[in-house]
C-alpha cells in the first residue's frame, strides 16, 4: 500500500528509528491498546505496537482516518486506558491513572451540565490537584474566557450554548491550569474558520509562552501542519503509526508577516499528507471492493 | 408446687422465695420500708382504655403512692410490653396472663406473673341489625378474631352452647386486630357478628345491633407481672400492689362510680355514655378483681386451655412463674383475705 | 495570553432583551390546586353525605375540617404535631447523612454493593412491625427508639436509589472530574452526587414517605404516648373517625410539603435541569 | 447510492481478537456472597449463644434453621409462601403495569403532576394499617383486599420513581424521537422509558420493598389465615421466635430475589450501561 | 461594518430581494428567534429578521460564527423552536411541529444510547410516520451504513464508537427515510479530511439520484461551495443574513474528471467568503478592544 515510497518521502521519519538525546517526555513503547466486548466474547484492537517519544515542549499533530485509534492513544496517555501490551510512560514513569500535569479537551467536552460556564471552568482550579488559590481562579477564568470568546456567558449553563461554545469552554478549562502536557482532542472540530484561525494563533503564542507539551488530535490537515512539530500520521484500524513528518517551519507562524500558509514547503507537507492518507482511505476502498 | 427451669440468676431469689412459701398469716410482713421503696416506676399497660390506666390515676390522685413512698408512676401506653419489660426499661407490666407466664418460661428470665388484673372474660357475640336469634345466624358470617386465637375457640364454644354449630351453620372468617375493629365490622356489615367486649354494647346498640349471646367466665385474663424490680427492690413491688389495690377497692366501689369517671376525663380519657354504661360491669369486684387475686383452679384450666391454642409452651406450670408474696402482703396490709390461700401454691 | 478573541459583548442591547417572567404560570399552579383540592373534598363530603360507607369509617370532610380546626383549638394537636414533626425531621437528617454516602458507595463499588445488597434489600422490605419489640427490649422507650424507627424506615430507600442513580454517571463526567485533579471523595461529592441528584432526591422523597409510617409505627406500638401516633391510635381506640381522619390528613400534609421542599431545593441545587416538559 | 466508503472490514483478522471471558468474576461474586453470609450468620449465632439479647426475642441462627426446615418439612410453610407469592406477584405485576404509565406521564405533564401530586404523595406516606379497615369494609375479607393492599404499597414508589425520571431525559433524544416520526406513545415507549430505565427499576424494587410489606400487613390483618403474614402472626403468638425469624427470612430472601432477578432483567434490557465502577 | 459593500460583491444577493418564479419549499419570512432566560429574566436573540426562501430541490449552505444561530434556524425549521416574530412556512404551511418530512442530523448526533447501530438507524424507519416496511428495513440499514463506512458495526452500541463513527450513525439514520427535506447540522465536522471528502461526493451523488432539498450547517468554506446551490453567510449574534452567495459551478462536483476546487470561479467565491466571515471576526474583535 505504498507504505515502502512512503518512508522515503521528504521530511518522513519512523518513531523507531527515532532516539532523541534529550529523554523523552512521553514515551511509548510497542503499546497495543483494544477494547473488550463481554456479550459477544471478541475484543476489538484499536492500535497495535505503536512506539512514540514526545520531547518536552513538542507539539505534536495526529491525524488518521476515523476510528483509527486516535482518542484511544491521547487516553492511553491520559491513563484511561491502559495497554494490553508495551507501555505508556511520562517523565519514565509508567502512566497508572490520570494526573493534573495532563490536562484534556475531551472530543465529546465533558462539561458538567450544572456547572456555569465560569464554574465548570473553575473547576480545574479548584481540585486537590493543580489547586489554584481562590483569590486568582475568578481573574484566571475571566482570562480563558476572554481568550475564548466567552466573555457575558460566565452564567449560562452549557445547555444554555451552542456547541462550538460549549467546546470552546472545554478549551478554557484545559488552559486555565496551565498543564505540563495538554492533551487535545479536536479541540477546534466545532468552531467556525474564522474563530478556529484566531484560536489557532491564541494557542500558538500560548505555547510559545509556558512551553506546555502538546498532544493534538485533528482532522484538518492544514491545521496540523500550522501548530506541529511533528505529525503522526496513523493508519486506518487497528491503527499503526503510518509516518511520522516533521514540520519545519519557522515559527511563530500565525505572526501578521508571516505567510506560512503560502511556502512552498508548506504545499510539500500537505500533499504529502494527503496522499498519505488517500492512501489510507484508498486502500480500505479496494478492500471493501474486493470483499 | 416444684419450680421448672428457674434458670438466670436473677429468677433465682424470688423463685426460692416462692417455694418455702410462707405457711402462715404471720409469716407475711405486713409493713412496707418506706426507705427500700423507689421513688419512681415506670410501668407499662396494653390498652389505652381508660379501665387499664384508671387503679394507677385513682391511688396517684388519692395521695395511696405518696403511703407507700412511691412518688411518681409513668405510664406507657404499649401494644405488647413483655419485650420492654425483659430489656429492662419498664418495671412493672399489665398484660395477658397467659402470654406473661409463657413468655417467662421461654425467656428464661426473672419475669413473674404478681397478681390478678381482670379475673373475667367476657364472651359475647354481638351481631348486626335484623338478627334477633340463633336461628337468624343461619349462613351468616361471623368472626372471632385470627383463628386458632382463644377468642375463635371460646365463640366457637359460645356458638355451640347456643345450638348453632360453627363452620356449617354460620361461616366463621379469621380476622386481625382488636375488638374494636370487629365492632366496626359488624356496624359496617363486613361481617354479621362477631366477639366483642362489654363496652361496646352501647355503641352496638345505636346501630341497630345487639348482643345475641353472652356469657362471663371467671379467667384470670390479665394481670401485673414484674421482672428485675422483683430482685432490685421488692419493698416497691409490695408498695405498688398496696397502692393500686387500695384504689381499686375505691373504683369497685360503684358508689365511686362518677367520682372515678369524672378523675378519668379530667386525665385526658374520653368517657362517653357508652363506656360509661359499661362501668358496673367492668369493673364489678369480680371482674375487676378487687383484691387482685385468684382462684389456682381458674388459673390452672386457663393456662391449659392456652396450652391448648399454643399460645403457652407444654408442660408450663404456672406456679413456677408466679409470685405472690407481694400480693400476701399487700392483702394483709389492706385487711384482705389471702386469696390464693397461703399454701395452696 | 495576550490577545484574543471577543465574541460580541453580551451587553449588546441588540441581541439580550430583557422580559416579563409573567406570574401566571404561578397563579395558575396555584389555580389547579387549589380547584383541585375543592373537587377531592367536595366528592368526600358528597360520598360521605350519600352514606355509601358507614360513617364510622368514613366521616364527612367538614366533620374531619371541624376535627382538624378544635385539636387545634384546644391545643391537643399541636403539641403532639411538633413532637412527631422535630423527631421526624431528626430522623430524616440522619437517615440523609448515613443513606447517601452509603448509597452512592454502593453504586460506585461492586464489592460494597454484593456485600451490602442483601441486608439493605431485607431491611427495606422488613417489616418495621416486627422490629418493634426487638428495639424496644435493647433501647427501651426513649425517644432514641423512635428516631431509630424513623431512620430505619427513611434510610434505605434513599440508599437504594441513590446506588442505582450512580450506574447512570455519565462516565466521561468522571473521567473530567479526574483529569482535573479531582480526588476520590471530590469525585463524589462534586460530579457523582450532582448527577445522580434527582435519584437523591426521589430516594428523599421515598425515605419521606417511609419514614413517616415508620414514625407513626414508633408512636402506635412504641409506647411514648405522644406523636401523631398517639393521636390517631387514640382516635381508633374512641371511634372517632373525624378525628382519625384529621390526623391522616396531618400526616399527608407533612408528607406532601416535606417533598415540595426537596422539590424546592432540587430547583435550587439544579437550575440547569430546566427540561421542557411535554 | 452507489460507490460506497468503507471502513475496514471489521472481520480482519488483525482488529478482531477472540477473548475468553473468564468466569472467574462470577465466581468470584458467588464466592464473595457465600463469604458474607456465613460470616453474617456466625455473628448472628455467636450473639446469640452469648445471650446478649434474651432468646425470646432474638433466637440462635441454628434454631431458625431447624425452624425453617422443620417447616418446609411438615408442610407448614410452603401453602403459605407459595400463597403470599402468588399474590405477591399479581400484586406486583399490576403496580407496574399502572405505576410506569403513570409515573411517565406525571414526569412528563406538569398539570397531570401537579393535580395527581398530592394524592400520590399522600397516599405513599399513609400508613396501610390505617387503611385496613376501610379497605375490608369495602372489600370484604376476600383475595382481592389482600391484592389492593401490595398494589397500594407497591404503585406509589413506582410512581414516584418514574415521574423523577422523567425529568432527566435529554431533550435531544426526544427530539431525535421526534423527527424520526415517533408519535406521543412511541416517544413514551421508544425513548423515555429506556432511558429512564434505572429509575423504573429502581422504583420497582422499592415497590417491591413496599408492597412485600403491605402483603404481610394484608395477611395480619386481613384476616385470610394464610401466607406468610399468618406465619408471622402465629409465630408471634406462640412466642415460636425461631420461626418467626425463618418467616423473616423468607421475606428477605423473596426480596432479595426479586430484586435481583430485576437487576438481571435490567442488565438484559440495558446492556449498553456497561459502566465501569470505580 | 461592510456590508453595503458586499451587497454588490459577485454572486451576491439578498435573500429579501429574492423572488423566484417556483413556489419555495421552505420560506422564513423576518423570523427573530430567541431563548427566554427565566432565572435573569432576559431574553438571548440568536436570530434577528430573518427572510429567506429556500426552492424545492436545492442545496443550501449555512456558515457563520460560532454562536450565530445556525442551530437555531435549522431548528426553526425542524419546528423545534418557535420563532417571536415573522413566521416559517415549508410548502406554505406554517411549521407547527416536527414532521417526518424533514430528517435531521444533530450537532451533537442524538443518537439512542441503547440501541445498536443497526437498530438505532432502523428506528427511522420503524415509527408511525416515515414507516417503512419490515422487509425493507434490514437492507436500507445495511446500504447506509455500508453508506458511510461503518459495515461491521452493526451490532455495536454508540458508546463503543469513536466519536467520528458516531456522527456517521447519524447522518445514516437521517438519510435512511429519504425524506423530502434533509436539516444537516454540521455533519462531517468530526470526520477526517479524506473520509469526509468521500461522504461529500456520496451526498452529492445521493441529491443528484433523489432530488432532496437540503439544508447544510457547515464550518468549512470549501465545503459549503462544493456541496451548495446557495450559501448563506450569517452574521455574529445576533444573527442577520450578511449575504446570500450563488455557487454557479458546475455539477457534478466531485466527479473524477471534474477539478473545481481548482478552478478560479472557485478561488473568487472562497476568498470572498473568506472576508466576509474575517469581517465578521474583525467586528467582534474591534468591538471587544473599545469595550
Ligand atoms: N469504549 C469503547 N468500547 C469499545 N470500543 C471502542 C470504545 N472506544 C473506542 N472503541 C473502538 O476503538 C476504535 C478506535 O476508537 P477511537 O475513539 O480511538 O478512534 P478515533 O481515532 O478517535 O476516531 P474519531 O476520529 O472518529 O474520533 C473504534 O473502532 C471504536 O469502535
Ligand atoms: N437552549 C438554549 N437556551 C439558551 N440559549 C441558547 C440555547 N441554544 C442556543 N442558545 C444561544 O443561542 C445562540 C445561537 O446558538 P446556536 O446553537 O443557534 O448557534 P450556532 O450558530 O449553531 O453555533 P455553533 O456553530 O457553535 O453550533 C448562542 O449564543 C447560544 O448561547
Ligand atoms: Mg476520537
Ligand atoms: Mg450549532
Amino acid at each position: 500500500m505504498g507504505q515502502v515510497e512512503a518512508r522515503s518521502a521528504p521530511g518522513a521519519q519512523h518513531a523507531a528509528d527515532e532516539r532523541p538525546s534529550e529523554p523523552a517526555l512521553i514515551e511509548a513503547a510497542h503499546v497495543t491498546a483494544g477494547y473488550d466486548n463481554r456479550r459477544e466474547h471478541t475484543r476489538l484492537i484499536a492500535l497495535r505496537d505503536v512506539s512514540l517519544q514526545v520531547r518536552r515542549g513538542e507539539f505534536l499533530a495526529i491525524v488518521g482516518p476515523s476510528g483509527c485509534g486516535k482518542t484511544t492513544f491521547i487516553n492511553l496517555i491520559a491513563g484511561f486506558v491502559k495497554p494490553l501490551e508495551g507501555s505508556v510512560r511520562v517523565r519514565g514513569e509508567e502512566v497508572t491513572g490520570p494526573g493534573a500535569d495532563r490536562a484534556m479537551v475531551f472530543q465529546d467536552y465533558a462539561l458538567l451540565p450544572w456547572r456555569t460556564v465560569e464554574r465548570n471552568i473553575r473547576f480545574a482550579m479548584e481540585n486537590r490537584r493543580g489547586h489554584v488559590p481562590k483569590a486568582e481562579q475568578a481573574e484566571r477564568a475571566a482570562r480563558a474566557l476572554r481568550l475564548v470568546g466567552l466573555t457575558g456567558f460566565e452564567k449560562s449553563y452549557p445547555h444554555e450554548l451552542s456547541g462550538g461554545m460549549r467546546q470552546r469552554v472545554g478549551i478554557a478549562r484545559a488552559l486555565v491550569t496551565e498543564p505540563e502536557i495538554l492533551l487535545m482532542d479536536e479541540p477546534f472540530g466545532a468552531v467556525d474558520a474564522m474563530t478556529r484561525e484566531a484560536m489557532q494563533a491564541e494557542l500558538e503564542k500560548i505555547i510559545a509562552e509556558t512551553r506546555q507539551t502538546v498532544v493534538f488530535i485533528t482532522h484538518s490537515i492544514d491545521e496540523a501542519i500550522l501548530l506541529a512539530d511533528r505529525i503522526v500520521v496513523i493508519s486506518k484500524r487497528p491503527g499503526t503509526i503510518r509516518e511520522v513528518i516533521d514540520v519545519d517551519l519557522p515559527r511563530p507562524r500565525f505572526d501578521e508577516q508571516s505567510d506560512v500558509q503560502r511556502s512552498p514547503r508548506f504545499g510539500e507537507i500537505r500533499s504529502h499528507l494527503w496522499s498519505l492518507l488517500a492512501d489510507e482511505a484508498l486502500g480500505a476502498k479496494q478492500e471493501g471492493a474486493t470483499r | 408446687a416444684c419450680g421448672g427451669g428457674g434458670g438466670g440468676g436473677g429468677a433465682a431469689a424470688p423463685n426460692a422465695a416462692n417455694k418455702s412459701a410462707p405457711a402462715s398469716a404471720e409469716d407475711i410482713d405486713a409493713t412496707i420500708d418506706t426507705s427500700k421503696v423507689k421513688h419512681t416506676l415506670v410501668v407499662g399497660v396494653d390498652n389505652p382504655y381508660y379501665l387499664f390506666h384508671e387503679d394507677i390515676l385513682v391511688a396517684q390522685e388519692k395521695g395511696y403512692f405518696k403511703e407507700v413512698g412511691i412518688d411518681n408512676v409513668e405510664i406507657k401506653t404499649i401494644e405488647d410490653p413483655l419485650p420492654a419489660l425483659i430489656g429492662g426499661s419498664l418495671d412493672m407490666a399489665l398484660y395477658d396472663s397467659d402470654t406473661t407466664i409463657a413468655a417467662a418460661k421461654k425467656s428464661n428470665t426473672g419475669v413473674r406473673f404478681l397478681s390478678v388484673y381482670l379475673g373475667g372474660e367476657a364472651n359475647i357475640l354481638g351481631v348486626g341489625k335484623g338478627i334477633n336469634t340463633a336461628a337468624d345466624l343461619k349462613g351468616k358470617t361471623i368472626t372471632g378474631g385470627q383463628f386458632n386465637s382463644r377468642n375463635d375457640a371460646i365463640l366457637r364454644e359460645l356458638l355451640v352452647k347456643n345450638g348453632v354449630t360453627p363452620d356449617t351453620d354460620v361461616k366463621i372468617v379469621s380476622t386481625g386486630g382488636q375488638s374494636n375493629e370487629r365492632l366496626q365490622s359488624v356496624i359496617a356489615g363486613v361481617v354479621d357478628g362477631a366477639s366483642l367486649q362489654l363496652r361496646h354494647r352501647e355503641v352496638l346498640e345505636k346501630a341497630g345491633g345487639k348482643f345475641l349471646f353472652e356469657e362471663t367466665r371467671r379467667v384470670p385474663q390479665n394481670g401485673w407481672a414484674a421482672n428485675k424490680l422483683l430482685t432490685e427492690s421488692p419493698e416497691t413491688v409490695t408498695a405498688f400492689l398496696t397502692a393500686t389495690l387500695k384504689a381499686r377497692q375505691f373504683i369497685t366501689n360503684q358508689a365511686n362510680k362518677d367520682a372515678v369517671l369524672a378523675l378519668m376525663v379530667q386525665k385526658g380519657f374520653d368517657v362517653p355514655p357508652e363506656f360509661a354504661d359499661a362501668y358496673s360491669a367492668e369493673n364489678a369486684p369480680d371482674y375487676h378483681v378487687a383484691d387482685g387475686g385468684f382462684d389456682p383452679a381458674d388459673m390452672d384450666k386457663f393456662i391449659q386451655d392456652q396450652i391448648g391454642f399454643k399460645s403457652v409452651p407444654e408442660g408450663t406450670d404456672w406456679r413456677a412463674y408466679t409470685y405472690l408474696e407481694p400480693l400476701w402482703r399487700a392483702q394483709k396490709i389492706l385487711g384482705l383475705p389471702f386469696r390464693p390461700a397461703l399454701g395452696n401454691v | 495570553m495576550t490577545e484574543t478573541i471577543q465574541s460580541p459583548a453580551r451587553t449588546d442591547g441588540q441581541q439580550i432583551e430583557t422580559i416579563e417572567v409573567s406570574k401566571f404560570a404561578r397563579f395558575k399552579s396555584v389555580g389547579i390546586t387549589v380547584v383541585n383540592l375543592t373537587i377531592f373534598f367536595t366528592i368526600w363530603e358528597l360520598v360521605a353525605r350519600a352514606e355509601v360507607i358507614n360513617s364510622l369509617f368514613f366521616p364527612r370532610a367538614t366533620d374531619m375540617f371541624a376535627a382538624l380546626f378544635n385539636g387545634f383549638a384546644d391545643g391537643t394537636i399541636w403539641p403532639q404535631l411538633s413532637h412527631s414533626l422535630t423527631n421526624f425531621l431528626i430522623g430524616l437528617a440522619i437517615s440523609a447523612v448515613i443513606g447517601i454516602p452509603v448509597g452512592l458507595l454502593m453504586g460506585a463499588s461492586k464489592v460494597a454493593d454484593l456485600i451490602l445488597s442483601p441486608y439493605v434489600w431485607a431491611m427495606t422490605s422488613l417489616p418495621r412491625v416486627a422490629l418493634i419489640p426487638l428495639l424496644i427490649l435493647i433501647m427501651g422507650f426513649g425517644n432514641s427508639m423512635q428516631l431509630t424507627i424513623i431512620v430505619l424506615s427513611a434510610v434505605f430507600p434513599i440508599m437504594v436509589n441513590c446506588m442505582a442513580g450512580v450506574k447512570t454517571v455519565e462516565p466521561s463526567l468522571v473521567r473530567a472530574g479526574v483529569v482535573f485533579g479531582a480526588s476520590r471523595p471530590q469525585i463524589y461529592l462534586k460530579v457523582i452526587l450532582p448527577y445522580t441528584l434527582p435519584f437523591v432526591i426521589s430516594g428523599v422523597n421515598q425515605g419521606i414517605a417511609r419514614g413517616l409510617v415508620g414514625m407513626l409505627i414508633g408512636e402506635l406500638l412504641g409506647g411514648g404516648g405522644n406523636g401523631l401516633g398517639f393521636l390517631l391510635d387514640r382516635a381508633g381506640e374512641q371511634f372517632d373517625a373525624p378525628m382519625l381522619y384529621a390526623t391522616l390528613i396531618l400526616l399527608a400534609v407533612m408528607s406532601v410539603g416535606l417533598v415540595q421542599a426537596m422539590r424546592w431545593l432540587e430547583q435550587r441545587a439544579a437550575p440547569w435541569r430546566d427540561i421542557s416538559r411535554a
